[in-house]
């Protein structure tokens, strides 16, 4: 027995270090500082002319984090004009190609400020943590954020259900009591 | 403790016996039976889901391919000759022909493993299409392992016939090694009629 | 090959002695640490499988303590919901995976071969096995916990919160993976019971002489063998196939199915109660049997009840599901079974309360614990009846009235026989008594813990507590009841301390047992305390259920087993007569080596599916070795071919 | 405040009798057996026999056995009596009479989007936490699951049913008496499964009428220039993403539903009191007091908060 716990406090120390900061759940959302100054109109080369603040660090690694920005994604309607991510009226998001830059801080800019032909800045809707949620999402979609951390399958219990599945009288609904 | 008194003696008691009679049978027909029961769930939770459909396939699936799997269930029906004859030499201590048989039988349980791929995309779905994919490729895959987990046994049998000196109750163990075989290749029966069949019928 | 003894004539303890020595020789465990790995030896693994599941017992009970600590008062701070989460999932897995069912099956293994007069289990490598992928479980699990990994959707891991949408990171899958290991462990023991049982009896114990602990581990077994592999399929096939590669088992919107998990989970976890429950039952008898001096009531009654109980409680799974949209017509019918199960349990405790009656009762600690079993489990299993009620249990479902059930049921039906046991078969396991004044420190404490934790959580259920919060507000006054449970608990974790310092305790110096201490009436006692490596010198032949109560005064044996190997006596499977011989393997260490492949391909592949291959090419190397082993040596045999005839050879 | 001792509903009233019987046989079995179980305890019938142990005379056993047999045909009378009464109970709880009013509840991680229907949708009423019913008639829910398994149980008033993604399901009650009853979500759903509450207001006909003619009016635009600011900084921040106010372009479906939000009693599904202070609070930080929540705590200047707060507070 001993020794098989010496051994789990080995592991243990290990795990902790790996698994710590992709499932660590951040629910304590402290008080976000309002935006930055950025300038609002922005230069068409790469990358924002301020660092927007890390403090609340990238979510790329953490899975919740990830997953909120799914949610957010749909929430917020990005796929009006990104789709899930192909692309639209938007460009897609989970090709390699990067106009605006693909570093976190990068698509922060992006997200938070706006760029020209349709991308409005967000910096007003959203908290800061909600677009770093937002980065980690999109950045997973085009798999720069660790496997580990990216959000499975969606269950998207929103939307209709698919078109192959025709709702079917007998087993659902089994309890509608209306007279 | 009681002084003991000698009643009966064992010593001519068999060491080495078949079927029903060895442990290893029973332990065969245990995992059979906790395999077999895994499958009848998965194939059960199959029919339950298909509730959820108007039309099955769903609506723009095609129905599974029947090419593939029915030369597998073919092959599979043969490869009950060579399992069984390597079973009867085991049960004559015949060394020479369960050398022979379990050979052929290896050699077929691997041409069903190989072809266990292209069944399952006869499928012609896939797994992350939808709950019919899920449910279709989930129980094929399963069947799989078992099957792999059968080749690895009859390999390694076979090997150790080949080239080494065995102990008797090796022969009693060919038999089971069939017994097995026969369970697998029959808890896929019903496999192949409702997933490969089935969509085609109803 | 030893020369034939004579028969009918009672040994001079020279030959008893000669015979002892070689079996000594050739049984013997290796020593050190290479020799605790490779141990075959169902008392070894027994004893392991005991003492990890008692240890995750303690886990899970300070878990519970925390939890109660932050429901102490409203509003707590001291845990946030993300750790409570953890914490009470973690507590269910632990008491239901990784301490009742191990706990129960390891008394099988430890006591089964022992009472059917056995040298070891029909597979002991298997045996060993099972135990090794059950530690992996254990290890797993903790390690996950500690690194902020640990399963945060309950132990019945509803989807779709469990599936990949609404469970991010791998905690879920930390949990179905150990669902999984411990699926397989329990399935090994369950095939190595049933085998045991039906091939290594005593020769003369038919099946209608079978000790009733005995049955009931039998029948569990059979339990086992058909509600396992649901969860098995449920998690490891479905729930993190969902997870891992986006199958839709469980999506709704490409035709998945959240009930199809709840139907799968409860088919299995229904019957999982019963196989916590019916092995504590097995271990009232004798204790009853042994402090009242008296055969008990109605043997038969008491088997068919447990056969009945072990059908019933496949039929009525539905009862979890009441609140959910499922035809009301099929609800009517679990219903009934639900409260038809209620009577093969009615029956077993009639016929104790009768043997107790007819008897005299000796109230020492195991028997204060079948009294404290028939105080506390009839409230749960009464409070059972009253859930199989739709209309009742549409109010209490999912609220703490379910909470205080459950454990009065699994605590009252099975704690309390289990630490009867532990005080009874003790001296078996170590040669020395637990002590009797702690024992009833540990028994009142215990009693009193129990009835004040869990009573109150009666009327915090009905007064519309719901089950799984991690805190509640002040203005619901659910505080006092709370805070009384809390109390409970706390002296609940006093008594099983109480329980701990008489054990280690006594393990070192408590007073010497001798072989049968209580002058009981079953074969475990028909050896030495503690029983040697192949646990009897020669197989003794019985003629009753009661074979120590049996008026003569020595014990008819079979002779002629090899002592220059591990053979063991097989017998036919319902009367038990001699039937043949079977050379038991020695101790390995592939076990131990697959176990590790298991750990690999299943913990893998939460990460990778290339573990999962990788994993199955090493284990091919596992089970070549374990089969190399096994052909090893090449001895003269006695062949019985089908046809009958007997050839001998090598 | 809320238990299944009081009901305050036909169907609630079924279950309370149904529980007070069974737990009246039950207390009656159970010390029936435990007292058995002690007296076995302390008798001391056996007679030595063979080898010391306890045996009885034939007539003795047979009686003993005969009890046995007694015992376990009285446990299968209770039994079926306890079946026959749920039964009975059950038929009663299905019988549903004509439907006066069909309330559609959805269940969001963690609050209750309330929706009367209404052929004409103009009159369609949407509200969140807080159910208002008409006493005296059945009102018939429809409940649905956005996210996860909910389920909704006002124990006052009836047993829980399950919302279940995928699943369509109903529950109906006839309130007898007014009143405020709590519910809660009884099936876990996640970080703060324990702060799901919402309140059911049970209240005569008029009362409810009027109640329901007062949501349905669409919010008036503010004039107070304070009110105005506030409203403005409530159109230009996130808030309209998710939440929506009648009468103005906030249209957003992700959070609760706020036209007349402050006529409701709580914020946050039952888990502050809706007082300015707490409102405040609230948005400042909702994670401070449901740790996981999804609204965000977005940067307002404290001149913005306080006019939005003035704002929100009008919409009564």
């Amino acid at each position: 027995m001993t020794d098989s716990f010496r051994v789990t406090l080995v592991i243990t120390l290990c795990a902790l270090v790996l698994g710590c900061e992709r499932e660590e759940r951040r629910l304590n959302s402290q008080q976000p500082k309002g935006p930055q100054q950025m300038v609002t109109q922005v230069s068409l080369q790469p990358g924002p002319n301020v660092v927007a603040d890390t403090e609340e660090g990238a979510f790329d690694d953490n899975a919740q984090g990830t997953t909120e920005g799914q949610i957010l994604f749909a929430q917020m309607n990005c796929s009006g004009c990104h789709s899930n991510g192909g692309g639209g009226m938007g460009p897609p998001l989970m090709d390699d190609q990067w106009i605006y830059g693909s570093r976190p801080d990068q698509i922060f800019a992006t997200i938070a400020e706006g760029r020209p032909n349709g991308m409005p800045a967000w910096k007003y809707k959203l908290n800061n943590q909600q677009i770093w949620q937002l980065v980690a999402y999109v950045r997973s979609l085009s798999g720069l954020t660790p496997k580990s951390a990216r959000p499975g399958r969606d269950d998207h219990m929103n939307v209709k259900p698919a078109p192959m599945q025709t709702p079917n009288a007998k087993p659902k609904n089994s309890q509608s009591t209306t007279p | 403790m009681r002084p003991v008194r000698p009643a009966a003696d064992a010593s001519m008691l068999p060491t080495v016996t078949y079927g029903p009679r060895s442990l290893m049978w029973w332990a065969t027909l245990g995992f059979s039976t906790i395999e077999g029961w895994t499958t009848a769930l998965l194939v059960a939770s199959y029919l339950y889901l298909r509730q959820n459909y108007a039309s099955w396939p769903p609506l723009r699936t095609p129905n599974p391919s029947l090419l593939v799997p029915t030369i597998n269930i073919v092959l599979m029906a043969l490869s009950i000759v060579p399992a069984e004859l390597a079973s009867r030499a085991g049960k004559r201590l015949d060394k020479r022909g369960v050398q022979f048989w379990l050979l052929v039988t290896s050699a077929v349980c691997v041409a069903i493993l190989v072809l266990r791929w292209w069944e399952l995309w006869a499928l012609r779905t896939r797994w992350d299409t939808n709950a019919y994919g899920s449910a279709a490729w989930t129980i094929v895959g399963f069947h799989a392992s078992l099957l792999l987990f059968d080749v690895i046994d009859t390999i390694g049998l076979t090997i150790f016939f080949w080239f080494r000196r065995l102990p008797l109750k090796s022969y009693s163990d060919v038999s089971d090694n069939t017994f097995y075989w026969y369970f697998t290749i029959g808890v896929w029966l019903p496999i192949y009629l409702i997933v490969y069949v089935g969509p085609h019928l109803f | 090959m030893t020369a034939p003894l004579p028969i009918d004539q009672t040994f001079d303890t020279a030959t008893v002695a000669r015979v002892t020595a070689e079996l000594d020789a050739t049984w013997r465990e290796r020593p050190g640490f290479w020799g605790w790995l490779t141990s075959v030896d169902h008392k070894a693994i027994g004893r392991r499988y005991i003492v990890t599941a008692f240890l995750m017992f303690i886990a899970g009970g300070l878990e519970a303590a925390i939890m109660r600590t932050q429901l102490a008062v409203p509003e707590n701070h001291l845990l946030g919901p993300d750790r409570y989460n953890q914490l009470f999932t973690t507590h269910g897995t632990t008491m239901m995976f990784l301490f009742a069912v191990p706990m129960m099956t390891a008394m099988g293994i430890y006591f089964v071969p022992l009472m059917i007069g056995a040298r070891n289990v029909a597979f002991p490598r298997l045996n060993a096995f099972g135990y090794w992928t059950y530690l992996v479980g254990v290890v797993f699990l903790y390690v996950s916990l500690f690194a902020n990994t640990g399963p945060d959707t309950g132990w019945f891991a509803y989807v779709p919160l469990s599936g990949p949408a609404f469970s991010p990171g791998h905690r879920v899958d930390v949990w179905a993976q150990l669902v999984t290991f411990t699926e397989i462990s329990a399935l090994c023991v369950a095939v190595n019971i049933i085998v045991t049982t039906f091939k290594l009896r005593a020769p003369g114990m038919s099946l209608n002489r079978m000790p009733i602990f005995v049955w009931a581990q039998l029948v569990v077994a059979f339990m086992v063998v058909f509600a396992m592999p649901a969860v098995a399929a449920g998690s490891t096939l479905m729930l993190a196939t969902d997870r891992a590669v986006n199958m839709h088992w469980f999506n709704p919107a490409e035709g998945g199915d959240a009930l199809l998990w709840q139907h799968i989970f409860w088919f299995f976890g229904h019957p999982e109660v019963y196989i916590i429950f019916l092995p504590a039952m097995g271990m009232v008898t004798p204790i009853i049997e042994t402090f009242c001096r008296r055969r008990v009531i109605g043997y038969t009654a008491l088997v068919m009840a447990n056969v009945a109980t072990a059908f019933f409680a496949f039929g009525l799974w539905v009862h979890h599901m009441f609140a959910t949209p499922i035809p009301e017509l099929g609800q009517s019918l679990f219903t009934a079974a639900s409260m038809v199960i209620a009577v093969p349990t009615g029956v077993q405790i009639f016929c104790w309360i009768a043997t107790i009656w007819t008897g005299r009762a000796r109230l020492t600690v195991p028997m204060l614990f079948i009294l404290g079993f028939f105080f506390t489990f009839v409230n749960g299993g009464i409070t059972g009846v009253m859930l199989a009620s739709v209309a009742f249990d549409k109010q209490v479902h999912d609220t703490f009235f379910v909470v205080a059930h459950l454990h009065y049921v699994l605590i009252g039906g099975g704690l309390m026989p289990l630490f009867g046991a532990f005080y009874y078969w003790f001296p078996k396991v170590s040669g020395r008594l637990l002590s009797e004044r702690l024992g009833k420190w540990h028994f009142w404490l215990f009693l009193i813990g129990v009835n004040v934790t869990f009573f109150p959580m009666h009327a915090l259920g009905l007064d519309g507590m719901p089950r799984r919060v991690y805190t509640y507000l002040a203005p619901t006054g659910w505080g006092t009841l709370n805070f009384l449970a809390t109390l409970g608990a706390y002296t609940i974790a006093l008594g099983v301390l109480v329980f701990i310092v008489n054990a280690l305790r006594s393990w070192r110096a408590g007073e010497l047992a001798g072989d049968n201490p209580w002058d009981s009436s079953g074969l475990e006692w028909a050896t030495s305390s503690p029983a040697p490596p192949y646990n009897f010198a020669f197989p003794i032949i019985i003629d009753s259920v009661h074979p120590l109560w049996e008026t003569n005064v020595e014990h008819p044996v079979v002779t002629g087993l090899r002592t220059d190997r591990r053979e063991i006596l097989v017998t036919t499977t319902t009367d038990a007569v001699p039937e043949s011989r079977h050379a038991a393997p020695d101790p390995s260490i592939w076990p131990l080596y697959l176990a590790g492949c298991m750990a690999l391909l299943f913990i893998g592949s939460i990460f990778s599916p290339y573990f999962v291959l990788i994993a199955i090419g090493l284990s091919v190397f596992g089970l070549l070795g374990w089969g190399l082993q096994s052909t090893k040596k090449i001895e003269p045999e006695l062949v019985q071919l089908p046809t009958g005839a007997m050839v001998e050879g090598a | 405040m809320h238990s299944v001792f009081s009901p305050a509903s036909a169907q609630a009233r079924i279950v309370a009798h149904l529980w007070w019987w069974m737990f009246g046989v039950g207390m009656i079995v159970w010390l029936g057996v435990t007292l058995a179980a002690l007296y076995a305890a302390r008798a001391r019938r056996g007679e030595r026999g063979a080898n010391g142990l306890n045996e009885v005379t034939p007539t003795v056993r047979q009686r003993t056995e005969r009890g046995i047999a007694t015992a376990t045909f009285v446990t299968l009378l209770i039994l079926l009596a306890f079946l026959a009464y749920d039964f009975t109970a059950g038929r009663a709880l299905a019988a549903h009479p004509k439907v006066a009013t069909t309330i559609r509840v959805t269940g969001y991680q963690w609050w209750w989007d309330v929706l009367y229907e209404d052929p004409d949708p103009s009159k369609q009423v949407e509200t969140a936490n807080e159910i208002h019913v008409p006493v005296g008639e059945t009102v018939q829910f429809t409940l649905r699951g956005a996210d996860v398994i909910h389920s909704f149980w006002a124990p006052n008033l009836n047993g829980k049913k399950d919302l279940v993604p995928g699943y369509t399901t109903a529950l109906f009650f006839r309130a007898d008496t007014a009143g405020v009853y709590r519910g809660q979500c009884a099936e876990f759903c996640g970080l703060q499964h324990a702060k799901m509450a919402f309140y059911v207001i049970a209240e005569p006909r008029p009362k409810f009428e009027a109640w329901l003619a007062a949501a349905s009016t669409p919010m008036q635009p503010p004039t107070d220039p304070k009110l105005v600011y506030g409203q403005k900084v409530f159109m230009s921040s996130g808030c309209p993403l998710c939440h929506s106010i009648s009468g103005t372009d906030a249209r957003g479906t992700v959070g609760p539903g706020l036209s007349h939000f402050k006529s409701r009693s709580t914020i946050a599904a039952g888990t502050l009191a809706n007082t300015r202070q707490n409102l405040t609070r609230w948005i400042q930080n909702p994670a401070a007091f449901k740790p996981g929540v999804r609204m965000p705590a977005l940067p307002f200047k404290p001149a913005e908060l306080d006019a939005l707060v003035s704002y929100l507070e009008t919409l009564k």
